[in-house]
């Protein structure tokens, strides 16, 4: 796959404007179409077609193992952290409007966090499953 | 003065903790062993206190743990638990030391597990006696059953087992699927688990039922051994003696029929019965039962084989007296646990001794081995005559109550059956001690009878004849009980 | 009547999809090819789901500064949102167990994994029963 | 801080476990992560343990979830009927997890421990959450998160033993049809009804009479429930999943996963829909109590003839669950709490007993089975002695807590004069014995193989040792589990029936 310069360079030129999409997507989901769902795999995707062009290994150094895990863990926990820190101020669970200074202003930090944090584990849960099924040894090595 | 709920406490803790420190003393034997005959002298003496104050009217009554609402572990002394309790507890000191002489005489292994659950068995039994509610009785009938599973399987070979295996089967099985939903029954119907001197279900059941929640009851408490549930006693014949002397002839199959009785009386009420008429088909199965397992027991070459049929067909003249529905009757009936316990259990301490003593277990071996062992055979003699009910030993009592009220009743067959019984008793009892003095001897053999063996069988012997002379405590309680 | 039509033609598709993916979990002895099923089966839902949410005459539920604009009901689309995920998640542990599967056992026939497990479960009580025949006297 | 902990404390019980387990996944360390664990069940427990203080205190807690109104937003309802389940899981899943400590290491390679202990607190989070939620699609989501997160750590049992991918295999597709019928079910009833929210669902359902769609959706809802709680026909996922689980995974999910799902059944029969109508009856005479009658005896039968001891647990699991959906067939207040009772006592007896089995086979390192169980009994007095204990309270016998169940069931049906289905019930549970029987017959009496130097951990049996405490001490004083059924059993059927 890698020797064929077509393609490496297509990505090459691709994946700056992919991630630059899912980010758009990312941060227009209140008004738009979007939100965490959607751009986390767009995003995602950009990593999966640079590890299937230039092969596994190269796809790993640009995007590690362990930090996809850190950054799988890192949104779910930013997620229910919006959650907390709305209970810490007094409200109930997830009632993100106390974060900001009026309601409005609140309601879009609120749910701009919720996205983000969406956004990072469905990404990294895409490309986790990508690298899983990608180097499945025969030999039965662990999920 | 101890007051009356401690003397209770006295009877029914002493043998719990035996089972308790037993298990502690496995490292000296001695005493380890003096523990049981402690333990059934204080019980013995706290069963007394009790009964005397049943005597004079007072009933103590203990509440020990309330589990939910309604629900209750609770002991109560009726006139009929006052006299199982003095019973058992009596007949545990001889049994406790009997049954030190047989193991030491039979080097059995594992003693320590044997006396802790020995022990178990006994605290169980008295619970039950001095059970205050339907579901203290049932939890404590179920420890009983649960408690003597290790003795039965005792030797722990592929028959022991077997036995065990039918024991638990009987037992747990016509409990659990029987007598439960029988005590929930009357739990739905009066609304509460308690009983009362003269029934609870006079005017919570239309008669039509009574015979069927009867046939319940009847056929759940299996420990009374009527024909269908009566496999069990032979099969647990395979364990020591010293078990088939205390709990076969005393703790378990009491057991059984005091909760058959403690039913008939206090469940039922004696003249709701007899006005229903719910207990004729009782008297039926009672008396089959008595007749067919005597005639059976001629046929055992077995000693204690013989013993078990012996005393299924003892078991069946207690309910048969219960299910004769009359006052007289019933005080033959509980007169009939005191006698038979007495006598049976000398009876079975013969068979271990005859068995320890010369290694036979066969009655057609014991020709002319009277002169080897003559106390030994005496006391068969004295303690069949007891059974077969002849005057100078206690059985006449009982038996002469039992036909009294089979009389009083008007079930006049009832007479014929007791005779033809009686008549039976005699035949397949006194085979024994004939055999032993008057055929020749084939083959002689050296005895050597430990003397822990003999006493308790000489005291239990006497005890047959005090208890002819000595019997008017029992009847005073009798008739509280019944009026 | 057309239009009275198309709500009930919608509600076909559904039951229709539904049904083959059901069969496909029943019927299909490939490992694989219930998985498949399974997903099919899910998508019939989501399809169920929209149609309720649909009102006559509304746009897609994204507002528009145009006032008065009839929207079909979000609730709906947002709900699906979830059950998406949550297809997503279960079919990659179900085909993530399948590769372990073949991995383990050579093949996703359902015929020849229950087979050879009948194989290991007999031998398993063989083992031991002679382990405990060794102890019986 | 304490205010605001009360003031939030149904949620707290959920996001707890949840947010744990995304940390705990992040830790190298194994002995780091369970304790971790074992902190956050803990914490997890004293929370479960002051809502059931504040329950009592005022009848039921409305907790609505980002700042939108009950009828739309998602309302986690803690009432007197959602409090024992509650209970149940947080106290069972504390005391599996001191239990996991030896016995998780033994059974999967050191990598994956964390991830392990991750996806336990996942279970947990979604059983947890599975019961406290009070929004029919928020319930979908629970009931998936927790059957997926189980799925996973059945399938983790097949490093050891490779029947355990295909016992997860099938467990994730019988769950995930289960959960898609409930969502289909969930689905129609909006339809219908246009909300979610279970309370305002029911007095909504009330208002339509006999509609189709209803029936329809009433169908699906209770058969996807079904299947997530094992009820007899729909039970052939459970056996092998907790045969080929991991140790320490099969004690937590024999004890609390069928729980959960058994209690959504009782809360959509009863207080979703309203007992008193034909429909309900009727599926509860022709439908439910026939099951489970079939499934007491199917149960019962299948576990005397099973030779693995694993399996033969998961069937007993299948017959015991056939007693508490008995309970509810029959309808009335007193069997509905005995339902609950028996909830109760069965978590704490089938956990001990998968608890004593599963470290026996971590001493010996062999699978359990009837025949090298002979003479285990000897070597292991502590284990041997808890599980004849529980054993006993399994078979009902007085003096635990199993016996306490039995009767309140027994006591139930009679008065519901169905004194054949309690004669049934003593039948199956008679039957139950005989298996119990031949399995500490096997431990005790058989031979085994002498002196195997066993030396009884006691990280393994302490946890042993409170479940068996547990077991007897309900049996003695039960009022506490007694009057709390009860009271959810009047909430639960209301002024009805």
């Amino acid at each position: 796959m890698d020797k064929n310069p077509i393609l490496r360079i297509a990505t090459k030129i691709l994946f700056a404007p992919i991630i630059l999409f899912g980010l758009y997507v990312q941060f227009h989901g209140d008004f738009g179409p979007g939100g965490g769902f959607q751009a986390g795999v767009i995003i995602a995707s950009a990593f999966i077609l640079y590890a299937i062009v230039f092969g596994l290994e190269k796809g790993k150094e640009l995007f590690p193992l362990n930090i996809n895990l850190f950054l799988l863990a890192l949104g779910g926990i930013l997620y229910g952290g919006v959650g907390i820190a709305s209970m810490l101020l007094g409200e109930e669970f997830l009632s993100y409007n106390v974060l900001g200074t009026s309601n409005q202003a609140g309601q879009h930090i609120g749910i701009l966090l919720v996205e983000f944090g969406v956004g990072l584990t469905v990404s990294n849960v895409m490309i986790a499953l990508f690298y899983a099924f990608a180097d499945f040894k025969t030999s039965g090595e662990t999920k | 003065m101890i007051s009356l709920e401690t003397y209770i406490l006295i009877t029914i803790l002493s043998p719990l903790i035996v089972f308790l420190v037993t298990p502690l003393l496995s490292r000296n034997p001695n005493l380890r062993d003096l523990l049981g005959p402690l333990g059934g002298v204080i019980s013995s003496y706290g069963a007394i206190e009790i009964m005397n104050a049943v005597l004079e009217g007072k009933i103590p009554k203990l509440d020990v743990l309330d589990i939910a609402d309604g629900i209750k572990i609770g002991f109560e002394v009726t006139p009929l638990g006052a006299i199982f309790g003095l019973v058992a507890s009596v007949l545990w000191i001889f049994a406790a030391i009997y049954s030190v002489g047989y193991m030491r005489g039979n080097q059995e292994k594992n003693q320590t597990r044997f006396y802790t659950f020995y022990a178990m068995a006994v605290h169980a039994a008295l619970c039950i006696a001095y059970s205050g509610d339907l579901l203290t009785l049932f939890i404590f009938y179920e420890v009983l059953t649960f408690s003597t599973y290790p003795l039965v399987a005792h030797k722990q070979n592929e028959l022991a087992q077997k036995a065990g295996r039918l024991y638990m089967s009987i037992l747990v099985g016509s409990s659990v699927i029987f007598l439960l939903p029988a005590i929930i029954c009357v739990w739905v119907l009066t609304g509460s688990l308690d009983m009362s001197k003269n029934g609870v279900l006079e005017g919570n059941l239309n008669p039509e039922y009574a015979p069927y929640l009867l046939a319940i009851f009847a056929f759940g408490i299996g420990k009374a051994a009527l024909i269908p549930i009566h496999k069990w006693l032979p099969a647990a014949m395979v364990a020591p003696t010293p078990v088939s002397a205390l709990l076969h002839a005393v703790a378990v199959v009491k057991a059984g029929v005091f909760t058959m009785l403690l039913i008939l009386t206090n469940v039922f009420g004696i003249d709701f019965l007899s006005k229903t008429g719910a207990s004729t088909w009782l008297i039926w199965l009672a008396s089959f039962t008595l007749l067919i397992t005597s005639i059976i027991a001629i046929y055992k070459d077995d000693i204690k084989a013989r013993l078990a049929y012996s005393t299924i067909s003892q078991l069946s003249y207690i309910t048969l007296g219960g299910a004769l529905a009359s006052a007289m009757a019933t005080q033959g009936a509980v007169l009939h646990i005191v006698t038979h316990a007495a006598g049976k259990i000398t009876l079975f301490f013969v068979a271990g001794a005859i068995y320890v003593g010369a290694k036979m277990s066969k009655i057609s071996e014991l020709n002319g081995h009277g002169k080897s062992m003559p106390l030994i055979f005496l006391a068969f003699f004295i303690g069949s005559l007891s059974i077969i009910g002849v005057p100078p030993m206690a059985g006449s009592w009982s038996k002469f109550f039992l036909m009294l009220g089979a009389a009083e009743s008007g079930h006049l067959f009832v007479l014929v059956v007791f005779s033809i019984s009686t008549i039976l008793n005699a035949y397949y009892l006194m085979e024994i001690p004939a055999r032993a003095f008057f055929l020749k001897k084939d083959r002689d053999i050296k005895v050597k009878m430990p003397t822990l063996i003999t006493i308790p069988i000489i005291c239990t012997c006497f005890l047959t004849i005090i208890l002819f002379f000595a019997m008017e405590p029992f009847q005073k309680l009798t008739s509280i009980m019944v009026n | 009547m057309i239009s009275s039509s198309l709500g009930v033609w919608n509600y076909w598709v559904v039951f229709l999809l539904m049904m083959i993916g059901l069969f496909l979990v029943i019927g299909r002895k490939n490992l694989l090819k219930k998985i498949v099923g399974l997903t099919i089966f899910q998508t019939s839902v989501f399809l169920l789901y929209i149609t309720f949410g649909k009102i006559q005459g509304g746009t897609a539920p994204i507002l528009n500064n145009i006032n008065n604009t009839i929207y079909s009901n979000p609730l709906p689309h947002v709900l699906i949102l979830t059950a998406i995920v949550v297809g997503v998640a279960t079919t990659a542990l179900g085909l993530s167990l399948v590769l372990r599967i073949n991995s383990e056992y050579g093949s996703i026939e359902e015929d020849d994994i229950s087979a050879q497990d009948l194989v290991d479960y007999h031998e398993l009580i063989e083992t031991n029963k002679n382990v405990s025949a060794k102890f019986k006297k | 801080m304490t205010d605001i902990i009360i003031k939030n404390l149904p949620i707290l019980v959920v996001i707890c476990p949840l947010m744990m387990s995304l940390i705990v996944v992040l830790i190298p360390y194994n002995f780091l992560s369970w304790v971790i664990t074992l902190s956050t069940t803990f914490i997890t427990f004293i929370f479960s343990l002051l809502l059931y203080q504040e329950v009592y205190l005022h009848t039921s807690i409305s907790y609505a979830l980002g700042n939108w109104a009950p009828p739309l937003g998602i309302e986690y309802v803690i009432d007197k009927v959602s409090i024992v389940p509650i209970i149940i899981i947080s106290l069972i899943s504390f005391i599996t997890t001191i239990f996991s400590s030896k016995i998780m290491p033994a059974e999967i390679n050191s990598s994956s421990i964390s991830k392990v202990y991750s996806l336990w607190l996942l279970a947990i989070a979604g059983l947890i959450g599975l019961v406290t939620t009070g929004d029919a699609f928020n319930l979908f989501v629970f009931l998936e998160i927790s059957s997926l997160a189980s799925v996973a750590l059945v399938a983790m049992g097949g490093q050891k033993d490779k029947q355990g991918l295909v016992a997860a295999y099938n467990y994730l597709v019988l769950g995930a049809v289960g959960a898609t019928l409930y969502v289909i079910g969930v689905g129609l009833l909006y339809g219908i009804t246009g909300t979610l929210n279970l309370a305002d669902l029911s007095k909504r359902i009330a208002e339509i009479n006999d509609n189709k769609a209803l029936i329809a959706g009433f169908g699906f809802m209770i058969i996807g429930i079904m299947v997530k709680a094992a009820v007899f026909p729909l039970h052939i996922w459970l056996p092998r999943a907790y045969a080929y689980a991991p140790s320490a995974v099969s004690v937590l999910l024999a004890a609390t996963a069928t729980k959960a799902s058994l209690y959504i059944l009782a809360r959509i029969l009863f207080s979703v829909f309203d007992i008193s109508d034909t429909l309900i009856i009727n599926t509860l005479q022709y439908v439910i109590l026939p099951l489970s009658i079939l499934a007491m005896f199917a149960g019962t039968i299948m576990a005397i003839f099973e030779k693995d001891i694993k399996r033969l647990l998961a069937h007993s699991s299948i017959a015991q669950i056939g007693y508490i959906t008995l309970a509810f067939a029959i309808g009335t207040k007193a069997s509905v709490a005995a339902g609950f009772i028996h909830l109760f006592n069965h978590a704490l007896i089938k956990g001990a007993l998968f608890m004593a089995i599963t470290s026996m086979s971590f001493y010996i390192n062999k699978r359990i089975t009837i025949n090298n169980l002979s003479g285990l009994g000897r070597e292991m007095p502590i284990t041997f002695v808890c599980f004849v204990i529980c054993s006993l309270s399994l078979a009902g016998i007085p003096l635990t807590a199993g016996f306490i169940s039995k009767l309140y069931i027994i006591k139930a049906s009679i008065s519901a004069d169905g004194i054949w289905i309690a004669m049934l019930i003593l039948a199956s549970s008679a039957l139950s014995v005989v298996y119990l029987w031949k399995m500490i017959e096997a431990l005790w009496f058989h031979e085994g193989p002498k002196n195997l130097l066993i030396k009884e951990n006691s990280l393994v049996y302490i946890p042993l040792l409170i479940i068996t405490f547990l077991n007897i001490y309900f049996g003695l004083d039960a009022s506490l589990v007694v009057n709390s059924s009860f009271e959810a059993s009047e909430q639960l059927l209301g002024a009805r029936k």
